[in-house]
């Protein structure tokens, strides 16, 4: 036993590992890769838009209402844009948060299986849809109809957008939410069933108040989605420079803005940094809606944690 | 008084029932209309020659292939700079980080990648790739510049996938003495490749719809023949309905549904597949 | 905060009950030197009679304990406790026994003229009760020290005895004519000499009890 | 034995009434039959508990009391399950004034992410009672009834699942009994918590037992015979349905079973 | 497939130890008759200095099962063996302390010269310690009819016994000088008697070991 | 008892060598100790119990063996942990090395998602062993010893999640037994199993503890009773550091503690 003991003790000793800590090293660079990537980003749009401060004052650049870039000298104002951008993310969340809720109730808590086993994959299909697809739909078939049904003068309009919008950011709302629905344990259902509630008193006072966190975080997401869209808004918002002051007008979010400009732009010229400058604005505000989307989740993680 | 009660909740029931059911109705019948809209009205378009030939006429004429050929270089492109960075930061992510500042920042680095409008790294894809690093107007700026929008989500889902293989797992493999590396290699890769894999052809999926950037970084509209290194310009499928639909006046409205039934069809085969092999590795871990 | 609370109800009312058996035994030899004392054949019918519901008790004590084992998987000092009631009715029922047995002499002699008064057997009969009364109050109270003193007077039990049997053979050897009386007398001390025994028993099952060791006191010596 | 057992009867047989009955009842989910043939009486105000090896179908039997196996598409009940004098499977029963009667508690203890008064308030309050006053009288009274009172009195606002399993299990109890039902089933209450939780459980029951009619499941057959003053053994037949092998007072099962499967399973020897 | 196979393991080995005890004691019983009719005080000695060793044995196994009970939650059938187990060694003990209570007869006797022929005593003997033997052989074989008829013949002992009384009482009778020796052996028989009495509470205990009731035989007349 | 038991050594005590041992350890997770000052010899080639209350630190007393704390941050370990005479926790302990020799069993049945075969060939393939005819003796073996063999021989090849939640156990045993450690540790190996599984394990314990040092976690007392054969008893003190309040042979512990607090919870009058 002794001298079994004896040689145990010297094989317990460390050996060099040398390709562990090799391969610990490389998997950490490319942790950190992410890191870099937003860095650089940030370090990008800071480089080439700063410099549109110089022609420019801040005050003018956010609050001013006339863009333009080749006029000398040029002017920069983006008021309009961030108008545009306002009004469509709000009326495309007021769209699609009640319709994407109730339908990731509808399937997680009360459709059948077989409603739920095809209802699903439509909305993962429409997830799947390249927003410049949606983008032509929405200049093709949906602007005659909102001219007709509101009589504009053109149906590329803000509303247009925002109902392209909409739909564009229904399948993360649904599928964030349902995923929340269906993390409420069985247990709560059970526990409730069998209290005496019925089915929907189950559904409104247990499940949805469970999905809670998660289904503010899908309509961050939502939210996200709609401001940062390109493609569809450049196509269907109808372009105008003036301050919209209703939906129905035709106007130009910021990315829309930067999409349509930057072909034109000189490269290092003004309205080049003015974009980047618009550019910067539109990725600290995605940024903030992250960051406070994240807070949202956590505080309401915490507050039924320990 | 009690049946009263009773049929009062009962009521509620099928007010609110009946208000769901239409929410859905609203969120599905539009998306089947879509479909098939652009299913009618595009396949008139399609053909062989359609399919394989260049464009003429400022696209009115001919057809798409060298757009097709473009996309799947670019998704191509994509994954190839994303996915090896994505599983192995997933890896440390859930691995090997410990719980401090860096680990806090990544996170809060992925979370925020992932919501940065795409317009946005179309500008620093010109600004860092096409300018900075001279690949001009290229399919490798291009590439690289979808690969920096796909990192968010090829770290995101091989982060998912990582830590979805259960804690059990990896004590199961290191008490019975094995070293980390092997651990991961041998238990835990295995176990999260399906969700990788997932992940990676959502994300070229996604690279194949993508307009903004490319649009930044140098699509063009008419090229006559393919890329043949990845410093040349390209066509892609997005850009190219995009200026077809905006920018080409007269343009035949079979010609626009064409290709964006072509696109469609690329982009929802792709997310079939990635539900497909969801769905059969759901079965294979539960079924048997 | 206490927990088990039925368990431990249940275990103090079988101590509950033990204590009411022990009574019954206690009333049953003092009746019996009553009825030997009195010549009082109907008391001695009585007591015969009533060693039935003594053993009664036991078995249902017993089966209660049984239960409780089985259904309550006690441990450490509850299991000790258990077992010990099991042990010590055991031993209360066969002190019932001797009641009847003395009983039954009682019933033997009938009326015949006593060879003697009565001194010494009432003693140790006192003194047995005396024993049992305060040995049973040990285990209640979970006292080590009392039992472990009890079980020492046991030696005074068979001193009295000692001495009964010499002064009964005395009288056979004078008076052949008394050899049954005396014999059947010489029965009764004997009896008593056994149940004050079985009193030692008990106490050792109290230091059982209460520390888990069993230690032997004297052993009898007939 | 045919003696009379004073200590024993204060344990059991209060109230010999009985409370709930299956007749003849078997329960198929699909085509798979779970249970075959049961018939059982319940008795009232006593704990009964079901016990039998795994998936012999003890959780599926319970649920027939308040008709929970009604949420599994599939699943059918033949016999007839009584309560008081109604066949609860009739036709016209009101299933939500069913549970009401019959509450359930869970194997894992389920509070809901709320309050701790609103997890007690939540089945009054569904059944129409608004009045602040008159609810926090019935949530007091409730935890008290569950031992809980002392315990949580200071955080009725709190979180419940800030609580320790053990009172979070005792919470779900006093959220049935806010409901005031008659009968109390659990499945598997204490599986979840830890030995001195378990024990506090064990007594909660037996003090509800005076007043509520309880029938539990239990892998534990140490709780069983802890617990309960009846029992009963299910055990599966060969096509995995499951049957009732012994059903009688606790203190005999575990002693002296009249079947020889029930011995050989309490033995440790099945297998 | 059996499990619990390590408590199975423990409750045979119980057992097995039951009947070497069992064993130890009948031989006790035999060599202590032995002594008696060969007047061999060496003999008596060896078996009171052996008694110690049976309470030992006692003692040993009641912790075993003590043990067993406390670790390994027996139930049913499992636990009333152990139970029975604990009360057979309790009667196994006292039949020893028999057998030691004759030795130490056998010792005061010394070398008086022989009463009478020993003839019925011995049969006492043999038929208490084949009804010893039997009935043990019965609680192995948990067979509960063998462990009946074994308490009936209980009897065929008292009978014996009743002839000895009165016999060695006529003895006495027609001459007093006889009358210590003819008590002495009277002892004799009256621990043989209690012996068979113990046989047949063991008997009880393998008809309650079976059936889990406890059946209560004749009880003892003395 | 000053006696000699014949009947109590056929049982422990074959060896009364020690094969772990702590010295005066306490452990930190962070600022928060778990435990305080252990020293505790394990015997080798017997069972030994780590009973005592939830949270009291079983768990964490028992992964200080395998080092299995080191993968939480923030833990730290104050005095010796010896295995035959070395301090596990030296600066140039191969975590990797000690982990072959101290084997682990966890609470839930942790099968790789592989088939039957691959689980128990895991540990010696990564050690190197390459040989397929080797490999195949080697999980025969283990298989074997692990009780288990009879009934997965004929399906080596499927997945072993498609096993019962004790063959599941069972074959992680397995997986252990086939780098041959010299210690296996327990966490409650059976919390998650019915009672028959739980007695089968049981079973195999007893029959490795003739080979293996086993150490058990269990919540279960009435398990720690019947398996063990020596038992500790820790506790939590005011500051919820887990304390050793006693240990002894398990035939002790639960027949006859020494310690008050012991036989209180013991009998269930903790609390
Ligand atoms: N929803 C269901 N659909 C089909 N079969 C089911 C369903 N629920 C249970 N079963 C089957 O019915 C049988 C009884 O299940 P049940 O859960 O009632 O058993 P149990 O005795 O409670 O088991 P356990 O002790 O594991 O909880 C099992 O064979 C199970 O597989
Ligand atoms: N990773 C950790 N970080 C901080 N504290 C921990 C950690 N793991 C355990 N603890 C704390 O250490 C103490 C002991 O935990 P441990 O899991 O060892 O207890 P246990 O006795 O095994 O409990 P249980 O019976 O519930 O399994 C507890 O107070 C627990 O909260
Ligand atoms: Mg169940
Ligand atoms: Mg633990
Ligand atoms: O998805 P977009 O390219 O239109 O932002």
């Amino acid at each position: 036993m002794a001298i079994a003991s004896a040689g145990l003790s010297k094989s317990l000793r460390r050996r060099w590992r040398f390709s562990e800590k090799l391969i610990e090293s490389f998997i950490l660079l490319n942790g950190l890769l992410a890191i870099i990537v937003l860095l650089g980003v940030l370090f990008l749009l800071l480089r080439e838009g700063l410099p549109a401060f110089a022609y420019t004052s801040p005050w003018q650049f956010f609050f001013g209402t006339r863009w333009y870039p080749v006029s000398e000298p040029p002017t920069f104002g983006i008021l309009s844009f961030f108008m545009a951008t306002l009004w469509v993310t709000l009326i495309a969340t007021a769209i699609a948060v009640p319709l994407g809720v109730g339908c990731a109730a509808y399937l997680a808590e009360v459709a059948p299986a077989s409603v739920r086993e095809t209802v699903k994959p439509i909305v993962e299909l429409l997830a799947g849809i390249p927003s410049i697809v949606m983008g032509l739909i929405g200049l093709l078939l949906l602007s005659p109809l909102v001219q007709g049904l509101f009589n504009l003068n053109t149906g590329l309009c803000g509303l247009t957008a925002a109902i392209m919008l909409a739909m564009m950011s229904l399948p993360i709302i649904v599928t964030v939410s349902e995923d929340a629905l269906r993390a409420v344990p069985k247990e709560f259902r059970e526990a409730s069933y069998a209290l005496g509630a019925t089915q929907w008193e189950t559904v409104w006072h247990v499940c949805l108040p469970g999905a809670l966190s998660g289904i503010a975080a899908a309509i961050m997401l939502g939210v996200g989605r709609a401001i940062g869209e390109t493609m569809t808004v450049l196509m269907v918002a109808g372009g105008a420079l003036a301050v919209p002051y209703a939906p129905t007008q035709p106007m130009m979010p910021m990315t829309a803005a930067i999409a349509s400009g930057i072909g034109n732009a000189v490269r290092g010229g003004p309205q080049y940094q003015a974009l980047f400058a618009i550019a910067l604005l539109l990725f600290l505000m995605t940024f903030a809606v992250n960051l406070v989307a994240d807070r949202v989740l956590e505080r309401q993680k915490r507050k039924f944690a320990r | 008084m009690a049946a009263l009660t009773i049929s009062r909740r009962e009521l509620t029931q099928r007010t609110a029932f009946s208000l769901l059911v239409l929410a859905t109705a609203i969120v599905t019948v539009p998306v089947l209309f879509i479909i098939i809209y652009i299913v009618v009205n595009g396949a008139g378009a399609l053909s062989w020659e359609f399919l394989t030939q260049a464009p003429s006429q400022a696209g009115k004429a001919g057809g798409i292939f060298p757009a097709i050929v473009g996309t799947f270089y670019l998704m191509l492109g994509t994954i190839i700079f994303s996915l090896p960075v994505g599983v192995l930061a997933g890896i440390y992510l859930t691995e090997y980080a410990r719980a401090n500042w860096l680990t806090r920042l990544i996170n809060m680095a992925i979370l925020n990648l992932a919501g940065v409008p795409s317009i946005v790294y179309g500008l620093f894809g010109l600004g860092l790739f096409v300018l900075a690093m001279k690949f001009g107007m290229s399919l490798l700026a291009a590439s690289l510049t979808l690969a920096c929008q796909a990192l968010a989500m090829t770290i995101t889902t091989s982060r998912e996938a990582v830590i979805a293989v259960p804690r059990e797992y990896r004590e199961g493999s290191l008490a019975i003495g094995t070293t980390k590396w092997q651990t991961i290699r041998h238990v835990i890769l295995p176990q999260a490749l399906p969700g990788v894999i997932t992940g990676a052809i959502l994300a070229m999926s996604r690279a194949a719809g993508e307009t903004a950037p490319i649009l930044v970084v140098g699509a063009a509209f008419i090229l006559p023949g393919l890329p043949t290194s990845p410093f040349d310009q390209f066509m892609a499928l997005p850009y190219h309905l995009y200026t077809a639909a905006a920018h080409v006046p007269g343009m035949s409205k079979v010609t626009i549904w064409g290709i964006a039934l072509v696109l469609l069809v690329v982009v929802l085969s792709f997310n079939s597949l990635a539900v497909f092999i969801r769905i059969r590795v759901r079965q294979r871990r539960f079924g048997s | 905060m206490e927990i088990r609370t039925t368990f431990r109800k249940r275990l103090h009312d079988i101590q509950q009950e033990l204590m009411a058996m022990g009574g019954m035994v206690e009333k049953a030899i003092s009746l019996s030197i009553e009825a030997l004392k009195e010549r009082d054949l109907k008391l001695a019918h009585q007591i015969i009679a009533d060693d039935r519901k003594i053993n009664e008790k036991r078995f249902e004590i017993e089966e209660t304990c049984i239960q409780l084992i089985a259904t309550q998987q006690p441990m450490a000092g509850d299991l000790r406790t258990l077992i010990s009631v099991m042990s010590v009715i055991t031993e209360l029922e066969r002190i019932g026994d001797h009641a009847e047995g003395i009983a039954k002499i009682v019933i033997m002699i009938g009326d015949e003229p006593p060879l003697k008064p009565l001194i010494d057997i009432p003693r140790m009969a006192d003194k047995t009760i005396d024993m049992l009364h305060r040995c049973l109050e040990s285990f209640m109270n979970c006292d080590e020290k009392m039992a472990r003193s009890i079980a020492a007077e046991d030696d005074e039990v068979d001193d009295l005895y000692d001495q009964v049997y010499r002064e009964l053979v005395s009288y056979m050897v004078e008076d052949p004519k008394t050899i049954t009386r005396a014999t059947r007398l010489l029965w009764v001390a004997h009896n008593l000499e056994r149940c004050a025994d079985r009193v030692t028993n008990i106490c050792e099952r109290v230091v059982f009890t209460v520390t888990g060791k069993m230690y032997e006191t004297n052993v009898s010596k007939y | 034995m045919n003696m009379n057992h004073a200590l024993l009867n204060n344990r059991a047989a209060h109230n010999n009434e009985t409370k709930l009955k299956t007749e003849q009842v078997s329960l198929f989910y699909g085509t798979f039959q779970a249970l075959r043939n049961i018939s059982l009486d319940i008795r009232e105000k006593a704990i009964t508990a079901i016990i039998g090896p795994s998936g012999c179908g003890k959780s599926s039997f319970l649920r027939l009391f308040n008709r929970m196996n009604d949420l599994i598409i599939g699943a059918r009940v033949d016999g007839r399950v009584v309560i008081d004098d109604t066949n609860i499977y009739d036709r016209d029963i009101d299933v939500v004034e069913l549970r009401k009667r019959v509450g359930m508690v869970f194997q894992k203890p389920n509070p809901f992410p709320m309050s701790v008064l609103e997890n007690v308030a939540f089945g009054p309050r569904r059944h129409g009672k608004k009045n602040r006053h008159e609810l926090e009288g019935i949530v007091e009274r409730s935890l008290r009834q569950a031992a809980l009172w002392d315990e949580v009195k200071d955080k009725l606002g709190q979180s419940a699942l800030a609580l320790s399993g053990g009172q979070q299990q005792r919470l779900c109890i006093a959220r049935v009994l806010a409901v005031e039902p008659e009968v109390i089933l659990m499945d598997e209450p204490c599986s979840a918590l830890d030995p001195i939780a378990t024990l506090r459980i064990e007594d909660l029951m037996r003090s509800l037992s005076s007043d509520y009619t309880i029938v539990i499941v239990t892998h534990n057959m140490q709780q069983a015979a802890r617990v309960s003053d009846m029992a009963a053994f299910l055990m599966m037949e060969k096509d995995r349905a499951g049957i009732l092998v012994e059903y009688g007072p606790t203190s005999q099962i575990f002693t002296n079973p009249q079947d020889k499967r029930t011995e050989d399973y309490i033995t440790g020897r099945f297998g």
